[in-house]
């Protein structure tokens, strides 16, 4: 597919931007005037160069073709004696008068990309500056306080100091470890065999602090009297009794039951 | 001391030391009462004017950049630039001086079918961007330019496009009329252009 | 055309737009042969001199900085609104109803002592003052609150102040609410005086 040799001028597309395109270049080439009156001459140009790149065996895109059918047509019609309107209403003149300005159009487009692309270029003709140091920044406060959460605190503040609730104990209602100690060690001869540590506890104890008091007291004694080799201690379970019993007994009887239930 | 020469000393360092364009009213805050901020930068233009900076206005904001015709000398080339092609420098053009704009309404300009390519290469630059849908049928999307399109060709603003006012004053963007204008208008635009299309 | 002027204008923009500073022999290999660096240097500082903007060497290299005496007036003032801390609410609400008073007494209140951070903070505010010493060992400071306390908080007088009595009516002066204690209330961080108060 050699294109042939000896064309009257080069033909080829690729150059072109679009039939307007090709039209606005050949206008500039030959120097045609963009008035309606010449755009029969132009019209000619337009059609000699796609019939020349036909016969080169170019391909030449649909866009050109309906561009050369239009032209052949809008010729024919300025031809014609009289300007008969079209079907769409516009006279021949006026299809020429639009063509033409719509090249005016593009021209001034191509001129102005012309002249936006000439423009000094960041990165290409100009730099900004390259590490600005920046500018200071002094942050000032706005305080900004609402007077009822004002209020509400040094409320709180106030409500804090009234006197709390404090727990005062009557040192008579506490059993001390002494104590305790001395009534396990009369206490734990008088017993056949293993006692649960809650039948030492004196009787009448109030429940709650005086009874607490003294469980822990006595428990507190067994521990100390176990260690010193006088009495024995048993716990069947887990949070179970305790059990003691004098350190000679063989432990052959079971336990005795509680002289009364315990709150512990 | 003169007063606008101390004016000029404070706004040359705090456009130096910003790390971005400055506003005249930014700059104005921090000027003595009594001081035109339009008067101290006409100042430092003058102050710069043939230096190796110079104070210039980009995107509404007054920076310092480097003098342009310095491009060569400060090896600015040897930065490895992307060639837009034709196509992608007519289509930022249109958008550029007509935005807000439709694909359809560029295509009408050109002549010719935007390809995809030509919309995402510019996409790939920052340069634009969409915008609203335009109300007409089919509710196109418009295209706009962006801030970093305003930096990168170091314009003040969209009003500072080379010959715009001439442009517009021609009526050259005029959007309204110009689907009225395609001669060859054929229904459908698109489907039509072949592999040659130089937008691809 | 003035060689030094051309080569000066080239090093300003070089040192401009540099992203580091850079060494008389990185300068010395942008210029032209038969310009020394060293002179353009010369030449750029007293191009500059008394600017708001200075070649300076730095560590054997060169770069723009700022005037120094210009910092100030670069700062920018930027305005943040701050919320009292709890402990700052509270120390202010004491000295506010308890004033004249110490720190000491002010502790002793809180059950906590009171951070300098908090009095400093106060003292921010413009809310309080510090006022006479007391006349007990140690000779402590006193705390008082301001005019603009008062204008802050909408008040003509510390009379104003609600009495424990209107707090109470408020419910503001409520016991049991000490056993619901606000979990939201952000921890003190000041640390708890052990043992100075029982109710702590």
């Amino acid at each position: 597919m050699e294109p042939e040799q000896g064309e009257e001028w080069t033909v080829d597309l690729a150059g072109y931007e679009g039939p307007i395109d090709l039209l606005l270049t050949l206008a500039r080439d030959r120097k045609i005037d963009l008035t309606a009156l010449s755009i029969s001459a132009l019209a000619d140009q337009y059609l000699a160069f796609i019939a020349g790149a036909k016969t080169a065996r170019l391909e030449v895109a649909a866009e050109y073709l309906v561009m050369a059918a239009w032209l052949a047509y809008l010729k024919s019609r300025l031809l014609l004696p009289r300007d008969v309107p079209a079907p769409d209403g516009r006279s021949a003149t006026e299809m020429a008068e639009a063509l033409a300005e719509q090249m005016r159009r593009l021209e001034a487009m191509q001129q102005a990309a012309k002249r936006l692309f000439a423009l000094p270029r960041l990165g290409r003709d100009w730099l900004p500056r390259g590490v600005p140091e920046g500018l200071p920044v002094h942050k000032q406060a706005d305080w900004t306080a609402d007077f009822t959460s004002l209020l509400r605190a040094y409320g709180a503040l106030m409500a804090r100091r009234t006197p709390a609730p404090v727990l005062t104990v009557d040192p008579g209602l506490l059993t001390s470890v002494e104590d305790a100690m001395a009534r396990l060690e009369r206490l734990v001869g008088t017993l056949p065999a293993w006692g649960d540590l809650r039948s030492f506890l004196p009787k009448g104890l109030q429940p709650g602090i005086q009874s607490r008091s003294a469980l822990a007291a006595s428990f507190v004694a067994s521990l100390e009297m176990a260690k010193a080799g006088h009495v024995r201690l048993r716990q069947d379970e887990t949070y179970g009794p305790l059990y003691l019993s004098q350190r000679c007994d063989a432990g052959t009887a079971g336990p005795v039951a509680p002289e009364e239930p315990s709150d512990g | 001391m003169d007063d606008l020469l101390e004016a000029a000393r404070l706004v040359e360092a705090l456009l130096f030391a910003a790390s971005e364009p400055m506003s005249e009213a930014d700059i104005a805050k921090r000027l003595p009462p009594g001081i035109k901020a339009s008067s101290v930068i006409e100042r430092l233009r003058l102050d710069y004017a043939g230096r190796g900076v110079e104070p210039v206005q980009l995107g509404g904001k007054w920076h310092f950049r480097t003098a342009p015709d310095l491009g060569p000398a400060l090896a600015l080339t040897k930065r490895e630039e992307r060639r837009l092609t034709r196509a992608m420098e007519e289509t930022l053009a249109i958008i550029a001086y007509q935005q807000p704009v439709t694909r359809p309404e560029i295509e009408a300009i050109r002549g010719v079918s935007v390809g995809s390519s030509t919309i995402d290469g510019l996409l790939d630059t920052g340069w634009i961007k969409p915008g609203p849908r335009k109300d007409v049928p089919g509710r196109p999307l418009t295209w706009l330019t962006t801030p970093a399109f305003l930096k990168a060709f170091g314009l003040a603003s969209l009003n500072d496009l080379p010959g715009m006012d001439d442009l517009r004053a021609a009526g050259m963007l005029d959007t309204a009329s110009l689907l009225n204008l395609d001669p060859a208008a054929p229904a459908d635009s698109e489907g039509q252009i072949a592999a040659k299309d130089g937008s691809a």
